[in-house]
């Protein structure tokens, strides 16, 4: 269906599309199937996180929230309730929609930098609260042991379950690239770009920020779900606000304003992290800082970015 | 309770310090230093080696590591931000995000993770009589020194013109060119200037706090709030908020111990809220 | 004075100015007309050094017998250039008096050039600003923001005055005392090179006048064609 | 091991390689506690082995592998897993950090192999999150709450003022602390949670010799960098001249070297071990510093001694199949450098072994380099750990 | 307060030009700091008609504006349209009444073509732009009547490069393609043919002269030329407070106004 309208349209779009399945289908067969996992989860966080970067002009450094939130919720709701987990994922993203709603509100009025900051701040607090509420989350300890079957099947060897966690992924990685390409999604770059001309058109722009904020939190809760299920728990480094950098600079590695471009960007990080973490390289900080520092200043538009510029020379981001 | 609150002056003097150096750099170049978190702990490593390796006392590290440090700030800021601060400020915030995970890593490298020993002045190891209390010598000194930094810096920048270029450079650099202004020259002190400043903070933390290289990434962050309730770029703003967040943790620590983390972010998000600009920004810096 | 020598400018690929030649004498007043997008501001920015950061240029430009092609902006302000742009320039971050007060006066009447405006002089001509003068640049309405940016480039002291359509939004009256401003400053020895689509003012202030059209200089006239010619111009500046 | 005899030693070895993998914080803060250094002590446990079996050993191949957890659990996790599956590794050592320790039992549990955690100090690890693959050895919060909270107490240091950060670790050792103070008759005056982390300790400080009653010692929960900052201040306010001694709930070697034995000087804590305790320990520790130019830290010596007593339990079993090594580490007693009167509990895998009621020098008594530790008293094995935790099944 | 009275009866039923007033404003109020830039200002505005705004540079024009469209609150007064109060609404609310503005410092989005920002300002009534879950090739149902409008404004050959590259005179036409689009009862043009060559600004007057029936249009000017030749009435701004108020052709002639604003020599363009 969606192949089909693609094709018609006469972009590369189809076949980067059909690409872009296949190596999400075949990654747990080329890389580890943990750290497969890991990158499909950390690419749709990084979607999300551009849908407001790239698109809406918004930095959240406190999608921590969303993410590590709809990770606990997720998992208790699968831990005491014994639910299936893809109930327990949607349970998540929604307990993140609604999480949003408030801080959204409070949020969207700032942009720039103080946005950034007033986020931060929101996310830091939810991070205070599960470390508090120990009975709920085991603070420190985090929410250990969340069971990973559906309906009896045992999903424990993570081979297999990436393929049960990645529907939900490619299903979020659609649903941002659908907004991203709506009316929608051209009303929030018009308002990235200029939002008092926005207002005189008649659109109500911090509602519109608001909705795509609470958009962007449910995706980052899926993918949050997906994550603490296929760990088996739920940790207070997912509500910490490294976590929400950690996202940040997925999407400026891979390209902001690129969608695609933060999935790059995981696969990039989660790998690096992985081997510096067996290589026995002990500055992990040194690397990932060098690489930060060269994109900025030579890569600025990020891998994907990038790429998609030597591509067509003509190509300018949409 | 006066005891507690002078207590949180003391604390609030290294806010103070800290945001006075990144409000200068935001306020006049629009960038959002992360880095500075790690060249207060440089400044602070700066004393241990003054030490350590040369034997210099805390008195000659105290003049001396802030100016090399703010060389050093002055080539950071001539290879790298200088090219980025045309862009959107994101760039430089990630920037100096970068940095500072190299700055740390390389100190951990070379010493370690844990904390290294430096001893009080001796001059100062004693305590005064405040009258009402005594107090550590050496912490009266830290609070003496901090506010009269705090209100030379504000008397420079507030009673002549630098203010005025810098920012005016920074908004739009071409323009101030092409009014005869050559803008790297002013820009680049004010660069390294900051940065001192934060080298300034760190010498004096390291007979107080312990030495470690990740001393500043745990305080930066409540730096940054500390600015944000100033008002980001208000330097008046940012000293004042310094102090008063010094206070209010410290009775925060002292009433709601389980609330203190929490406490400065609420602090903020309920300024914010009120005044989308800080408590002494200015409404156009929001834009 | 000045002279400039087949210049030519790009945005990207395209090109805004095409080989374009002109002189300008000590003590003239010059106008640059043309329709939108002829690439008057484009000129004026290469004069000013700050096409840089759009595009590329070739060609040669000097000023006071010397070649000026290469310098920073910086450093053509020293030597006499003062600028006011199409989009007035004014500061956000500074209050009024701090946008008057930013630039760094010549030395007084250095080499021919004339006394930098006091501040007072300032006040006096426009007393708008002196009531405004502790509120934010941009907080003034657009014409005073026109005001400030004129009298900011009186305040340098500069020998060749680049404006771009200083009357733009302003009310008739102020028009007026630009026009007066304008002759006074030439009195004082100054050059003006300005870009104005009001032909009318254009032909009560100036001695000279080109026609831009396409990026080419076609036309080059004196008061007096002009206003022989209005008819025929008016039509050319709108065909 | 099957009921039938030994077959070919390699047959029995799975991959034909015993694979030991030390996984730990080896950039952030324990990184100076265990880190790297921790591989050079494994290393040395198994050059022990291949000397003492030579030909006989059991593990022909031996390999040690590393990797970083950096103090994240997801990380640990992944990390685990992929030393388990693609790294071949037979058992995971050290883990400190409890929030990844638990993340890697429950991978030792699924994937049944050994995991035998050093660095963390929470007791749920032999208690509620505990399983048949997870071993618990060197410490826990009850060793160092119970070794200097009953001990000070009884030494006269009747009433108390603790200060812990507020988090899993602080607010156990808060609890173990104060328990084992009220049974050794003493009282808890106040108890305050602090940051974390926290760099401020003034307000706490300064609170303390106001308490009513006055509190002869405080007991700090911190660890690192806040102890180090902790114990900074405490000496700014000369607490130690105001009556107000000093008790720490965890403190390592590393820690008095940053900061000065005369900071920390008579200040009491409880350790699992200490190089300079006897013969036996100085002359590992001596092999030790050969190798690393550093004296080691009791952790580096516990993963020494868990590095040897499984290289042990596979000799023992003639396999290095997971079933076979725990059924011979279960009940274990042994003797080594690191564990003295040492028996692995079978019903919870936890450790008991003695421990040590320790004062730091002031430098004036520090005579030989790093040197800085006075042991006071043995507490020994029988009393220095708790009873087995009825949710335990194993 | 008596005054108030005063003018709700007439303008209940007709203004002094005969039609029904669209947009009325009382006693409007707006201070910054302390200084007051408008100053109490009555507005009736009849409905079908031009209505020019001049006076001296930071006489208050463009404060009003933003004060009729809500991107300023008042400090006192108010705003009715029609039957609704606007003072305290939402610029995006006042705009969904009908009433559009164009800026008077150019305001665009400096990434979209000139035919986006069209078919945005076409959208904006729609209320499409909250479907998400569609695809924005829902927009192209615009596209034939963005070509139009870019045609009208002399922009046929410019919809598709970004705004920002456009030149000044181009992003003017811009501003006044955009108010259009939004099809408003009442039209509010803040300087329209500031920066335009003399042809555009005759084109422009043509164009408003052309689009004004059926709506109402308030028009700040300095080109005396434009308001001639199109306002029916004008009222004169002076710091903030209203000077006079009457047709072109008698207001130019009173010496108040051509002290405070035209000259003695004003020069028609
Ligand atoms: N930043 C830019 N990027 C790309 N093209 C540009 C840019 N600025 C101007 N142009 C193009 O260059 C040409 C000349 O523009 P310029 O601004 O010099 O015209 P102008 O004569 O000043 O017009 P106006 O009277 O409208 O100000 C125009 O076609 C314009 O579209
Ligand atoms: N946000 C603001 N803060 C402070 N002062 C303001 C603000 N906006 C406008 N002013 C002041 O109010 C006065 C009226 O400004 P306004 O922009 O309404 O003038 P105008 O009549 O439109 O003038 P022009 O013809 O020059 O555009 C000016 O003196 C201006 O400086
Ligand atoms: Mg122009
Ligand atoms: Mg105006």
């Amino acid at each position: 269906m969606i192949l089909l309208r693609l094709a018609r349209s006469g972009r590369t779009g189809p076949l980067l599309l059909v690409i872009g399945v296949f190596i999400a289908l075949a990654l747990p067969w080329m890389i580890y199937p943990p750290v497969a996992l890991d990158i499909a989860c950390w690419a749709l966080f990084a979607a999300a996180v551009d849908l407001l970067l790239g698109f809406t002009g918004l930095l959240s450094f406190g999608h921590a929230a969303f993410w590590g939130g709809s990770a606990y919720c997720t998992g208790l709701i699968a831990l005491h309730t014994g639910m299936p987990f893809p109930v327990a994922i949607l349970g998540g993203a929604a307990f993140a929609a609604l999480l949003a709603l408030p801080i959204g509100y409070l949020s969207v009025r700032l942009t720039g930098i103080y946005f950034a900051m007033v986020t931060l701040a929101f996310a830091q607090m939810i991070y205070f609260i599960a470390n508090q509420w120990r009975g709920l989350t085991g603070g420190e300890n985090g929410l250990q042991g969340i069971p990973r079957e559906l309906f009896g099947l045992d999903l424990s060897e993570p081979f297999f379950f990436y393929y049960a966690g990645l529907p939900f992924v490619l299903a979020g990685l659609f649903a941002a690239w659908r907004i991203v390409r709506s009316p929608f999604g051209r009303v929030l770059v018009s308002i990235r770009d200029n939002p008092a001309r926005a207002r005189a058109l008649g659109y109500p722009v911090d509602r519109y920020r608001l909705l795509a904020f609470v958009l962007s939190a449910a995706l980052s809760g899926v993918a949050g779900g997906v994550f603490a299920i296929g760990h088996g728990f739920a940790s207070l480094d997912g509500v910490y606000w490294t976590t929400s950098g950690q996202a940040v600079m997925m999407v400026v590695l891979g390209g902001i304003g690129t969608l695609w471009g933060g999935a790059i960007g995981a696969a990039v990080v989660v790998q690096l992290q992985d081997f510096l973490a067996t290589a026995g390289f002990e500055e992990t900080g040194i690397v990932t800082g060098l690489i930060f520092i060269v994109i900025v200043l030579l890569f600025r538009r990020g891998i994907w970015g990038t790429a998609r510029r030597l591509l067509s020379p003509t190509g300018r981001p949409s | 309770m006066l005891q507690q609150a002078f207590n949180g002056l003391v604390g609030g003097a290294f806010y103070a310090l800290l945001a006075l150096g990144l409000a200068v750099i935001f306020g006049m170049l629009g960038v959002v230093n992360l880095a500075h978190g790690a060249f207060y702990m440089l400044g602070a490593f700066g004393a241990f080696i003054a030490l350590d390796s040369f034997g210099l006392s805390f008195w000659v590290a105290l003049v001396l590591v802030p100016p090399l440090l703010g060389v050093a700030g002055i080539v950071v800021e001539r290879l790298f931000v200088r090219r980025l601060t045309p862009l959107d400020p994101l760039y430089n915030f990630l920037f100096t995000f970068g940095l500072a995970l190299i700055l740390q890593d390389l100190m951990k490298r070379e010493y370690g993770a844990d904390s290294q020993p430096y001893p009080r002045p001796s001059a100062l190891s004693g305590t005064v009589d405040l009258g009402l209390f005594t107090y550590p010598a050496y912490q009266v000194f830290v609070l003496a020194v901090s506010v009269v930094v705090c209100a030379a810096v504000w008397v420079v920048l507030t009673r002549t013109r630098v203010g005025v270029i810098v920012r005016a450079a920074t908004e739009r650099p071409e323009l101030t060119r092409a009014l005869g202004i050559d803008v790297g020259r002013w820009v680049t002190p004010v660069f390294g200037f900051g940065v001192a400043l934060a080298a300034f903070a760190g010498v004096l933390a390291a007979p107080m706090r312990a030495v470690t290289p990740l001393m500043g990434s745990d305080l930066i962050i409540t730096v940054f709030a500390v600015v944000v309730i100033g008002g980001l770029g208000s330097v008046f703003g940012s000293v004042a908020a310094g102090f008063a967040v010094g206070i209010v943790s410290a009775l925060g620590n002292y009433y709601v111990p389980w609330l203190s983390q929490t406490l400065v972010f609420i602090l903020m998000a309920a300024v914010l809220l009120w005044r989308p600009a800080g408590l002494f920004g200015r409404e156009e810096a929001s834009r | 004075m000045l002279c400039v020598d087949g210049l030519s400018a790009w945005y990207g690929e395209a090109q805004a100015l095409r080989e374009v030649s002109l002189h300008v004498d000590a003590g003239e007043i010059v106008t640059l007309v043309g329709r939108n997008g002829a690439g008057k501001t484009t000129m004026l920015r290469c004069l000013m050094g700050l096409h840089a950061s759009y595009g590329r240029t070739a060609g040669a430009i000097s000023l006071f017998g010397e070649d000026i092609t290469g310098l920073s902006p910086h450093r053509r302000a020293r030597r006499g250039l003062g600028f006011v742009p199409d989009d007035r320039g004014v500061y956000a971050t500074l209050s009024v008096e701090e946008n008057l007060t930013l630039p760094p006066g010549m030395k007084a009447g250095r080499a021919g050039g004339p006394e930098p405006w006091p501040l007072e002089r300032v006040y006096e001509t426009f007393p708008r600003l002196r009531e405004r003068r502790r509120f934010p640049g941009t907080k003034l309405s657009g014409g005073e923001q026109q005001m400030l940016a004129l009298a900011r480039v009186l305040r340098t002291g500069a020998r060749l005055l680049l404006c771009d359509e200083p009357t733009e939004g302003l009310s008739p009256l102020i028009v007026q005392r630009i026009g007066d401003i304008l002759r006074e400053v030439k009195a004082a020895g100054v050059t003006v090179l300005l870009i104005e689509q009001n032909v009318h003012f254009a032909a009560t202030v100036a001695d000279r006048h080109y026609l831009l059209a396409e990026g080419r200089i076609v036309e080059s006239l004196d008061n007096d064609q002009v206003r022989e010619r209005e008819d025929e111009l008016l039509d050319y500046l709108g065909i | 091991g099957c009921a039938g005899g030994p077959g070919g030693g390699g047959g029995k070895i799975s991959d034909g390689e015993v694979v030991l993998a030390v996984l730990n914080d080896q950039s952030g803060v324990y990184a100076d506690t265990s880190g790297r250094s921790t591989i050079e002590a494994v290393k040395m446990a198994v050059a022990e082995y291949q000397a003492k079996y030579g030909d006989k050993a059991v593990a022909k191949k031996i390999g040690v592998k590393a990797a970083d957890h950096q103090n994240k659990p997801e990380i640990a996790n992944s990390k685990a897993q992929e030393l388990y599956d693609r790294q071949k590794a037979d058992v995971i050592l050290d883990v400190p950090t409890s929030s990844a320790a638990f993340a890697v039992a429950t991978i030792a549990k699924n994937k049944k192999k050994v995991f035998i955690d050093v660095g963390a100090a929470s007791t749920e690890l032999e208690g509620k999150q505990c399983n048949k693959y997870t071993f618990h050895y060197g410490y826990n919060s009850y060793m160092l709450a119970h070794g200097t909270g009953t001990e000070v107490t009884k030494d006269g240091a009747k009433s108390w003022y603790i200060v812990y950060p507020d988090y899993a670790f602080g607010q156990d050792m808060q609890k173990t602390f104060a328990a084992a103070i009220k049974a050794a008759g003493g009282s808890v005056v106040k108890s305050d949670p602090t940051p974390f982390p926290n760099d401020n300790f003034s307000t706490f400080l300064l609170k303390a010799p106001g308490l009513n009653p006055r509190p002869q010692v405080l007991g700090t929960m911190q660890a690192g960098g806040d102890l180090v900052n902790l114990v900074k201040q405490y000496n700014e306010y000369k607490l130690r001249d105001k009556g107000v001694g000093l008790a720490v709930g965890l403190l390592a070697l590393s820690d008095i070297h940053s900061l000065g034995p005369d900071a920390l000087a008579g200040s009491r804590y409880t350790d699992m071990w200490y190089w300079n305790l006897d013969d036996k320990s100085r002359a590992w520790a001596d092999k030790f510093q050969a190798r690393t130019g550093k004296r080691p830290t009791a952790n580096m010596a516990a993963n020494y001694s868990a590095a040897l007593q499984y290289l042990e339990a596979v000799q023992r079993a003639g396999t290095d199949k997971s079933a076979d090594v725990v059924k011979q580490l279960e009940g274990h007693k042994f003797e080594d450098a690191f564990a003295r009167d040492a028996t692995i509990r079978a019903q919870d895998h936890l450790l008991l072994h003695d421990a040590y009621l320790s004062q730091v020098k002031p430098s004036s008594e520090v005579k030989t380099p790093w040197d800085y530790v006075k042991v006071l008293k043995t507490i020994p094995a029988s009393e220095a750990f708790q009873q087995p935790d009825p949710s335990c099944h194993l | 307060m008596e005054s108030r009275r005063e003018h709700d009866a007439p303008s209940a039923s007709a203004t002094p030009g005969g039609s029904v007033p669209a947009l009325t404003a009382r006693g409007l109020v707006r201070e910054f700091r302390g200084f007051r830039a408008v100053d109490g200002v009555d507005l009736d505005v009849a409905e079908g008609g031009v209505h020019a705004l001049v006076g001296p540079n930071g006489a208050g024009k463009t404060t009003l504006f933003n004060l009729l469209t809500g991107f300023l609150k008042p400090t006192a007064g108010s705003v009715r349209l029609g039957g609704h109060e606007l003072a305290g609404r939402s610029p995006e609310a006042i705009a969904r009444l009908g009433v559009a503005r164009s800026f008077q410092i150019t305001s665009l989005f400096a990434e979209l073509t000139p035919r986006r920002h069209v078919e945005l300002a076409l959208a904006s009534p729609t209320g499409l732009g909250w479907r998400f879950w569609r695809s924005d090739r829902a927009l192209a149902r615009f596209a034939g009547r963005a070509g139009e409008l870019l045609d009208q404004v002399g922009l046929a050959g410019h919809g598709d490069v970004p705004a920002g590259s456009l030149s000044y005179g181009s992003k003017r036409a811009l501003e006044l393609a955009l108010a259009l689009a939004l099809n408003p009862q009442v039209l509010l043009l803040d300087e329209p043919t500031a920066g335009m060559g003399v042809e555009d600004v005759d084109r422009t007057i043509e164009l408003i002269g052309r689009i004004r029936t059926g709506r109402t249009v308030v028009l700040v000017e300095h080109n005396m030329n434009v308001v001639a030749s199109l306002a029916e009435r004008v009222t004169v701004l002076q710091h903030g407070k209203v000077l006079i108020e009457g047709p072109y052709a008698e207001i130019r002639h009173d010496p108040r106004v051509i002290t405070a604003y035209l000259g003695d020599s004003h020069a028609v363009r």
